[in-house]
């Protein structure tokens, strides 16, 4: 079944080209046609594979198809092979599957763009480089994967190339992803002289071998490894391009900055989980990183009034989610929680560009409301996801995925209380600005009149995406609810078990307190934003409260900081050197070439006088060489 | 006089012989052209009868003539660039003066003085070679007596000839009194006997080196240069930069060869100095220079810089070099100077750079001329000049002189700019529709230019393959 | 008439002439007294020759002084005819007046 | 006898000290004579009468009176003297005294240094010069006959030069001496 | 013997459009093409047919010979060789003088004639420099491919082309006179050493000559190469050469001069010098990454294009000199393809920037914007080409600056890190090309039209091969294999991961390098 497998990143590479080449030739309809056919082929194929993995699984536990060697110089011969395992299985499934939607979805949502062929040839090689990526069985086809999706997103952040704030942001995406990715190709070099290959495979078998437990070199080849994915998926130093990527239109949002690009940073953690295992220092600074992100991030959205700047930094917080769990060794949880929440991100941001659509391209909340009656099935299906974001227990996915999160913060062997009580605050905020979202949107009295309702094209998906981020938990019960673990019974193939710390007492007490904080969040946000809106006025007249409120808004200051530490210095250095001071050197020396010719054409006066003086003095020079030697 | 001293002193009996038959036929006053083209037979029969002394030599003539494969090659050369200038001058001539006929006259007595000198081996022969070259220049550079500085350039040249010239007898005296004899083998077999240098013949040298430091226009002795050649005919001055700078050169050469001046250190330092200053000042004069015949003189100037690195290890190379670079100079500054002549008409001569403009759009042919002998002057292959300046550099190294061809190069890069100035001038602007002006004489005009392509295939054709040349050398054995 | 003058003190009468009339073509602004004083250069340089063909007593250093009397002849009538050409174009004598090639 | 060669020494260094002084070209003239003859009387102290005779009579004789008829025919006389006068002061001839100072220095170092011993001095007798002349340097001679020609040819043409009638407006000339 | 043809046909090609281009313009054109297509089929069928035997005989890199006396005096011979990296450089010259002549095709107005003699003797002194065996002649044809660049600047270039033409002429002809005195020292020790007096390259190449006089030899070596390629202090020459050049000159002037450094250092300066070059390498990679990284800067300040892609390229040649002085193969295969891809990709760019002077008469980038809506062919062609100048794997670019950066990173750490970030530097000036001129708002009201067909094919060949270097860069690889490992023969410093035996790096003597005669 394995011959197959290279259909899967082709289709969309195939469609890419024609729509690239002859995109202009071809009407509307078969755009669409071949721009979402061959992603939802590929989802179909993906399908095919994963019931066939899953029945029979094949005896290395991978399916490997090498189409053709990259290159072969020396001892460095990289293949282009697609290497298929659990991991990817799970990985390449999302991309395929939510990429199908979120295509039908555009073929509704970019019906009257005018570049219409040239936003699924981006959409396309998107998805083709996204699976690339998944499916490389070595570190350089990663890299290159890696490097084509932060392609694709530049293309598609500054699709609507005619403002200019849409060209910046792509740029600030694509350069500061570009420092990330730096770090990583410098951890490629070093694994190639640490080991003398880049597939995956070796490397991970002879790491153990070559380092001991807590080896320099794996500390430092986890850290640049760590650097590329936070550069990719907008962790806590490089998280600013994220929340400036919406100016994107919303499917791509959704796609990219939701669903997958995002969660590159996690599978290639996961994918090199030996080399974090091998060094505790690097795993400890990735929980780290996880939770920091998690509480900025948090509290950013929390002060946001457009809503997709709202969804962009809920996206940076439940990564940080899952960066916390690969942090504390709960690896399945981590795929598990980016699973959950590829599906209710994906659905909150379509929902959203259907609500932008329909009120004429209007993203501020406060300028929303009054919805709830008026677009019925948008409402519903933003209920639902809210309460999958917010984790609503029992009935929500949600809850599922980020409690599992929680109790492994506190209970796995490398987990400690204060991860956990930050996490838990986490999980509040997000209650709390999820609810501000909803009321904000939804409650309240219609400030802006409806403009067309959205087709039946765009609302499908969304109806199929909530039915996922309800049901979608349930493949994966907590111990105490029945111990049925589909999915990470699957997962154990490739990634280790968590290991608990002993005696832990049992994993009731921390549910009942991960509920008890989304209710709070919950109620507070009603009492704030639905019940007692004079509260919000009196919050406003304190001068503290306000200076909190703009700090929390422009992302911490982030942006301000790395302006001011990096961009003001380098542009001030290129400008003033514009014309090259090297230059100077040379015009020097002409300078110097003139006035040597000017003193010299002086002693030509022309005077025979002085002509004859200079014979003598010629003459008195050569008899005192000769006196004198 | 034995019979064959005559014989072996024809080139120099027919140019002394010609320049009187040339004076019978200005008695019987017969037209410009006549005399003109009579001249060039003459000047052809003397080349020719180079080539039927060849069986005699190396033949002595006591005390004063030798006459040897070197000589005969440096005669060789003088003789041909006078016959060049011939060619050219009747243009030249004819536009400016009704009917100029003494002209021939004394070039034939320079050509005479610099072949003189080219065979002299004694001090009274190079005296004598040297003056009649001196007087007969001052009559050539004040020919157009009311024409553009024509007198001014020649009492310059007369007044310091003159008093280089005294220098130079001071210094012949001062080495006769030491040394008891004038002829080059005699002083040298008396400096062998005595180790140590007297300071008598140090001094007699050293004012020497400054007569014919004067005649070879080196640094300290450069300053008529510009205004000579300024101001002088334009053919006279090919003559002066070429022919007799090439005798006096040759002279100085044979002399130093023969009392094998080149273990004196002292001697060797300032011909080290003069070669380095005027490579270096030379260059740095025609930087930004307006006039083309000023640009020409600095770079002569220059360009014996580069000759005398190569003279200073004195080996076998540096004769092959001297020699070598010497057809080259000769070829691309006749080519040059043949431009500058050709260009210029009744009033003014093509001096100023701006009277170049555009010249490659009005005409292509001779702009090509003018464009490979200034780049042959520059030393970029493809020309013989390069292949002369690729000598001298090999001369040099093979004797370990590092700083001078270090100076050599950073001096020729800038001697690069100013000659690509004069190309780039001549590429400037449009092709102007200003009507082609009627040349007084078209025919002799064609011949000129059809002498002056000639010259250039020439240095084209040895840049290329300049092995035929270099072989030819090898017969030139300075004994 | 045997004496026994010494040759270094003739040669020095001769540097001294010659001196002499280096200084005076560098002071003098007259053409005619340039060409002068390098008449008294070529006759101081033509005692030195005379003074050492007298030392060695060869014929040599008379034969040479002839020759520089020939040329010294030559080159006046030239520089003669050349300062009667200023003289008729410029109306003086005054070498400063001829500088106008420079540079 | 060594007396008579330090008078005449004497006599020809201050005769040509005043020809550089003098401001008046003629007398300037004179006294250049009167240094010629004193130089002929050095000549023939040193043995060679030839060359003595050949001084008064080619040098004094024939190219002095070149001179004077050259400054007589330009009577350049009183205004040449004014003009000099004016021209010839001390902050003009400082510099080139001293150059010429020096390189007289270095001359006398150089000479001096060699001491030459001295030698009785044979006259040489004008026949072994004119024997020299005609046997060994004959080319010499014609040489120096050429030199002669090109002296006289040069200074024939430059000599000549075109009296100018002016006409109005028509510039001709036509060719004198 | 094809070697003789080849710069044969081109001089000839040149001559023949120079003596037509008085009477009809286009003939000259026609000339100038056919001449340059032949040559590259030739040429294409002789890589074609020595890429079959290519790893038979690895031991010996040299494909073909061809010796004919030139000065005997002086032991200088008219002596063309090749291997596996002249092969390929010679193509891509042929390959980009195609493309230099259809770029210019209705560019060049007046004097059409000299325009064409010009370009075909700088190819062929160019192709001669790739071939010369002989240090004379290498001289020769290095000084050959001066003059008709110079004119090609001085006449047709745009504003102040004259400066920019001097500037040219003079770095590089004093740079090459150093070398000339490096070459005759070298010919005279050799011949003290061994006593015959030649300047065939596969003699010189054992001469012994003391650590001292090496160093100095190697650096007057040097000069005339890091000058060519321009390392950062000599760099100055190339924005003004570029700038003022006409489109054809700078495509040449990027593609291929620039090239011919490298060349030359690969080709005398490591192999005549080894234990020099050793003692070198530290300083050569520092300026190789100043170079990297000042390049970059100034690049992202510029407002005139064709000066913005002339300071890329000084970025990009920096990372061929850190690969060079890396001394391993993986760098020295990085630095090959850097050479070939370097000048399709730059040369792509410069096209462009020569398309839009002539659209919009106009070079500074403030001008232009928002040109994708009525130029979207050309705007994602430049897209495209863009992303390879800043190193998007799956391009040329990213193969040949990985190689060299894995290569550089076992010789030196902390430069390689430096030049790794020099990556990011890249991609800011590449994406600010491509936003300045072609996103943003577009106020321009004059219509612009598009690629014309013959433009269309000229990016279709340079887009081609960009992305099969990208995707299946083996052939050339292949090919240069024999000489680097040739070169790796003189430095085997303690690479542990390359299997041959390592053992003292003993010159050279002649027999080792037997030359196989070809016809």
């Amino acid at each position: 079944m394995n011959n197959l497998l290279w259909l899967v990143p082709t289709l969309p590479l195939v469609s890419f080209l024609i729509l690239a080449l002859a995109g202009k030739h071809v009407s509307r309809v078969w755009v669409a046609i071949i721009g979402a056919g061959s992603v939802s082929l590929s989802a179909i194929i993906t399908l095919i594979i994963g019931i066939s993995f899953l029945s029979l699984p094949p005896a290395t536990g991978n399916y490997s198809q090498t189409l053709w060697t990259w290159m072969q110089v020396g001892g460095f011969n990289p293949k282009i092979t697609l290497f298929l395992d659990a991991l990817s299985l799970i990985f390449v499934f999302v991309i395929t599957f939510i990429g199908a939607l979120i295509h039908i979805y555009s073929v509704g949502f970019m019906a009257d763009d005018k570049d219409y062929s040239r936003f699924f040839a981006c959409m396309n090689l998107f998805v083709f480089s996204m699976l690339l990526l998944v499916l490389a069985d070595n570190l350089l086809l990663l890299y290159l994967g890696w490097e084509g999706v932060g392609l694709c997103s530049y293309l598609l952040i500054g699709f609507w190339y005619e403002n200019p704030a849409n060209g910046y942001a792509a740029r600030k995406a694509f350069i500061i992803t570009r420092v990330g990715d730096t770090a990583m190709a410098i951890g490629l070099f070093v694994i190639f002289y640490q080991f003398g290959t880049l597939v995956i495979p070796d490397v991970l078998a002879k790491a153990p071998i070559l380092w001991h437990q807590g080896a320099y070199m794996a500390t430092i080849t986890a850290l640049l490894l760590l650097a590329g994915g936070v550069g990719k998926s907008a962790q806590l130093p490089l998280q600013t391009w994220l929340p400036d990527a919406m100016a994107g239109p919303s499917p791509v949002s959704a796609l990219i900055h939701a669903a997958t690009m995002v969660t590159a940073g996690v599978y290639l953690i996961a994918r090199m989980h030996v080399i974090f295992q091998l060094s505790p220092i690097a795993q400890m600074i990735v929980a780290v990183i996880g939770t920091a992100t998690l509480f900025i991030a948090g509290l950013s959205a929390l002060t946001q009034y457009d809503i997709k700047r709202v969804l962009a930094y809920s996206t940076i917080s439940q990564i940080g989610y899952m960066f916390l769990a690969l942090g504390v060794g709960a690896w399945t949880a981590a795929i598990f929680h980016f699973v959950i929440h590829a599906f209710f991100k994906a659905l909150l941001f379509l929902a959203a560009g259907a609500v932008i659509e329909a009120l004429h391209h209007e993203h501020n909340m406060f300028k929303m409301g009054g919805l709830k009656n008026k677009l019925p099935v948008i409402f519903w299906t933003f209920l639902v996801g809210s309460a999958s974001l917010a984790a609503l227990p029992l009935i929500s996915a949600g809850f599922y995925s980020k409690d599992q999160i929680l109790w492994y913060a506190w209970a796995s062997q490398s987990g400690n209380p204060l991860l956990w009580f930050i996490a838990l605050l986490g999980a509040f905020i997000t209650a709390l600005y999820t609810t501000r979202m909803m009321i904000l949107v939804f409650w309240g009295e219609a400030k802006t009149a409806i403009g067309h309702h959205p087709g039946k094209l765009m609302t499908v998906p969304l109806i199929i995406l909530a039915f996922f981020s309800l049901f979608a938990g349930f493949i994966e019960l907590p111990h105490n609810f029945g111990h049925f673990t589909l999915f990470s019974n699957l997962l154990h193939q490739v990634l280790p078990e968590t290991v608990l710390k002993a005696g832990i007492n049992t994993e009731l007490q921390f549910q009942v307190l991960a509920s008890l904080s989304t209710f709070g969040g919950i109620y507070l946000a009603y009492i704030f934003y639905y019940k007692q809106p004079q509260r919000i006025e009196k919050l406003k007249q304190s001068g503290f409260a306000m200076n909190l409120y703009f700090f929390w808004f422009s992302g911490w200051g982030f942006d301000k900081l790395y302006n001011v530490l990096i961009v003001k210095p380098i542009v001030f250095i290129a400008n003033i050197n514009k014309n090259d001071v090297v230059d100077k050197l040379y015009q020097g020396i002409t300078f110097v070439t003139i006035r040597l010719y000017q003193s010299l054409s002086f002693t030509q006066s022309g005077s025979l006088r002085w002509y004859v003086m200079g014979l003598v003095i010629g003459a008195i020079i050569i008899l005192s060489i000769q006196i004198m030697l | 006089m034995s019979g064959n001293d005559f014989f072996a002193l024809t080139p120099l009996l027919l140019l002394a012989g010609s320049s009187v038959l040339i004076m019978l036929l200005i008695a019987i006053k017969l037209s410009h052209r006549v005399i003109q083209l009579s001249s060039l037979f003459l000047f052809a029969v003397a080349f020719s009868s180079l080539f039927f002394i060849q069986k005699l030599l190396p033949y002595h003539i006591e005390p004063l003539l030798i006459m040897d494969g070197f000589s005969v090659f440096i005669m060789g050369l003088i003789i041909f660039s006078s016959l060049v200038v011939n060619i050219l001058s009747y243009i030249y001539f004819e536009e400016k003066e009704d009917s100029p006929k003494e002209y021939y006259v004394l070039l034939f007595l320079c050509t005479l003085g610099a072949c003189v000198l080219a065979v002299s081996k004694h001090f009274i022969s190079l005296f004598l070679g040297l003056e009649i070259l001196t007087v007969g220049l001052y009559a050539l550079i004040a020919y157009l007596r009311e024409r553009h500085h024509n007198i001014e350039a020649g009492i310059k040249y007369l007044v310091l000839a003159a008093f280089s010239s005294a220098f130079l007898l001071f210094g012949m005296a001062l080495i006769y009194l030491q040394t008891g004899s004038m002829e080059f083998s005699m002083i040298a077999r008396s400096l062998t006997s005595l180790q140590s240098l007297s300071p008598l013949f140090l001094t007699g040298l050293g004012m020497m080196l400054v007569g014919v430091g004067f005649k070879l226009a080196v640094v300290p002795f450069h300053m008529w240069t510009a205004d000579v050649y300024q101001g002088a005919p334009a053919p006279v001055t090919a003559f002066i930069a070429t022919a007799s700078k090439g005798g006096v050169f040759a002279v100085l050469f044979r002399f130093f060869i023969m009392i094998d001046g080149f273990r004196f250190k002292v001697v060797m330092l300032i011909l080290i100095g003069i070669a380095i200053a005027s490579m270096i000042i030379g260059n740095l004069l025609a930087v930004q220079q307006k006039n083309v015949k000023r640009i020409l003189a600095y770079s002569s100037i220059a360009h014996l810089g580069y000759l005398l690195v190569a003279f200073m290890p004195g080996s076998m190379m540096s004769i092959k070099a001297v020699s070598f670079y010497l057809i080259a100079y000769f070829m691309t500054t006749l080519t040059a100077f043949g431009i500058v002549t050709i260009l210029s008409n009744k009033e003014t001569d093509a001096e100023d750079i701006e009277s170049y403009k555009a010249l490659f759009w009005q005409h292509p042919v001779l702009a090509c001329i003018f464009s490979s002998s200034l780049l042959s002057l520059a030393g970029i292959p493809l020309t013989v000049g390069f292949v002369g300046k690729f000598y001298i550099l090999a001369a040099g190294l093979q004797a370990g002189l590092w700083v001078t061809a270090l100076i050599l190069v950073i001096s020729s890069v800038i001697g690069l700019y100013y000659y690509l100035r004069i190309i780039t001038i001549m590429f400037a602007g449009q092709k102007s529709i200003l009507s082609e002006e009627k040349k007084a004489n078209p025919f002799f005009y064609r011949v000129s230019i059809i002498a002056l392509s000639v010259l250039t295939l020439l240095i084209i054709w040895l840049g290329v393959y300049p092995s035929v040349v270099i072989s030819f050398m090898e017969y030139f054995r300075l004994k | 008439m045997k004496s026994s003058i010494s040759i270094e003190m003739v040669m020095l009468l001769a540097g001294l002439l010659f001196v002499l009339g280096i200084a005076g073509v560098i002071i003098r602004k007259n053409i005619i007294f340039m060409l002068l004083s390098v008449e008294v250069m070529l006759n101081a340089s033509g005692l030195a020759f005379v003074a050492a063909g007298s030392r060695w007593a060869q014929p040599d250093g008379q034969v040479m002084f002839i020759f520089i009397l020939a040329m010294a002849a030559a080159e006046v009538s030239i520089g003669l005819a050349l300062i009667l050409q200023i003289y008729h174009q410029h109306k003086s004598l005054d070498i400063d007046k001829l500088k106008e090639m420079k540079g | 006898m060594d007396s008579v060669f330090y008078i005449a020494a004497f006599v020809t260094v201050i005769s040509t000290i005043m020809v550089i002084t003098r401001h008046n070209p003629v007398h300037a003239l004179l006294y250049l004579v009167i240094s010629l003859l004193s130089l002929s009387m050095i000549f023939f102290l040193l043995g060679a009468p030839f060359a003595a005779l050949l001084e008064i009579i080619i040098y004094a004789g024939a190219i002095m009176v070149l001179f004077i008829f050259v400054i007589m025919l330009l009577n350049l006389g009183k205004e040449t003297a004014k003009q000099e006068k004016e021209w010839l002061k001390p902050k003009v001839w400082i510099g080139p005294a001293i150059l010429s100072a020096i390189l007289f220095a270095e001359l006398f170092y150089l000479i001096a240094i060699a001491h030459a011993a001295s030698y009785n001095l044979q006259t040489v007798n004008p026949k072994a010069v004119a024997l020299s002349l005609f046997r060994p340097y004959l080319i010499g001679v014609e040489l120096a006959a050429m030199l002669l020609m090109a002296g006289v040819v040069g200074a024939a043409h430059i000599g000549q030069h075109k009296k100018m009638v002016l006409h109005r407006f028509l510039k001709e000339e036509d060719d004198t001496l | 013997m094809i070697l003789v043809y080849l710069i044969g046909i081109l001089m000839g090609g040149g001559l023949l459009a120079l003596m037509l281009g008085q009477w009809n313009k286009n003939l000259s054109r026609w000339i100038a093409l056919c001449a340059l297509s032949t040559g590259f089929i030739a040429l294409l069928f002789f890589w074609i047919d020595q890429y079959r035997t290519i790893n038979i005989h690895l031991s010996n890199p040299w494909m073909i010979d061809y010796r004919h006396d030139w000065i005997p005096l002086f032991g200088i011979s008219f002596h063309l060789g090749i291997d596996g990296l002249s092969l390929l450089l010679l193509v891509l010259t042929f390959f980009l003088g195609i493309l230099a002549v259809l770029c210019s095709w209705n560019d060049v107005k007046e004097r059409v004639g000299f325009y064409y003699f010009n370009l075909l003797w700088i190819l062929a002194g160019i192709s001669g420099v790739f071939m010369a065996m002989d240090l004379f002649l290498f001289y020769f044809f290095w000084e050959m491919m001066l003059i008709p660049m110079y004119f090609l600047i001085g006449i047709w270039g745009s504003e102040n082309r004259v400066y920019a033409a001097y500037k040219f002429f003079i770095f590089t002809q004093a740079s090459g006179l150093l070398m000339l005195l490096a070459i005759i020292g070298l010919y005279f020790i050799h011949g003290r050493n061994t006593g015959i007096y030649t300047f065939n390259y596969f003699e010189l190449l054992g001469t012994a000559i003391s650590p001292g006089i090496a160093f100095w030899l190697m650096l007057g070596f040097m000069i005339a190469f890091v000058v060519k390629l321009p390392i950062v202090p000599f760099h100055t020459w190339l924005p003004d050469a570029h700038s003022e050049a006409p489109t054809a000159g700078s495509l040449i002037l990027a593609g291929l001069l620039l090239k011919t450094g490298a060349y030359g250092i690969l080709r005398f300066v490591l192999p005549l010098f080894p234990q020099a070059a050793r003692e070198l390498a530290p300083w050569a990679m520092l300026f190789g990454v100043i170079g990297i990284i000042y390049g970059a800067i100034l690049a992202y300040s510029q407002t005139d294009l064709k000066r913005l892609v002339a300071y890329t390229s000084v970025s990009h040649m920096g990372f061929v000199i850190l690969g060079i002085f890396a001394f391993n193969e993986l760098a020295l295969q990085g630095v090959v393809m850097q050479l070939v891809t370097h000048a399709i990709s730059t040369g792509a760019l410069f096209i462009m920037a020569g398309m839009l002077k002539e659209r919009l008469h106009t070079r500074d980038i403030n001008h232009m914007g928002g040109l994708w809506t009525e130029m979207p062919q050309m705007g994602a062609i430049a897209m495209l080409f863009a992303m390879a100048s800043l190193g998007l794997p799956g391009l040329g670019n990213f193969i040949a600056e990985f190689l060299i950066l894995v290569g550089a990173f076992k010789a030196n750490v902390l430069l390689t890190i430096i030049a790794t970030i020099g990556l990011i530097f890249s991609a800011i000036y590449s994406l600010r090309i491509v936003q300045k001129v072609f996103l943003g708002p577009s106020e321009r009201q004059d219509p612009v039209h598009d690629f014309s067909f013959r433009e269309i094919m000229v990016m279709a060949a340079l887009t081609l091969s960009i992305v099969w270097l990208g995707l299946y860069p083996q052939p050339v690889i292949n090919t240069v294999k024999p000489m680097i490992n040739k070169l790796e023969y003189i430095f085997p410093i303690e690479n542990k991961n390359t299997q041959k035996e390592n053992h003292q790096a003993t010159p050279l003597n002649a027999h080792q390098y037997r030359v196989k005669k070809q016809e």
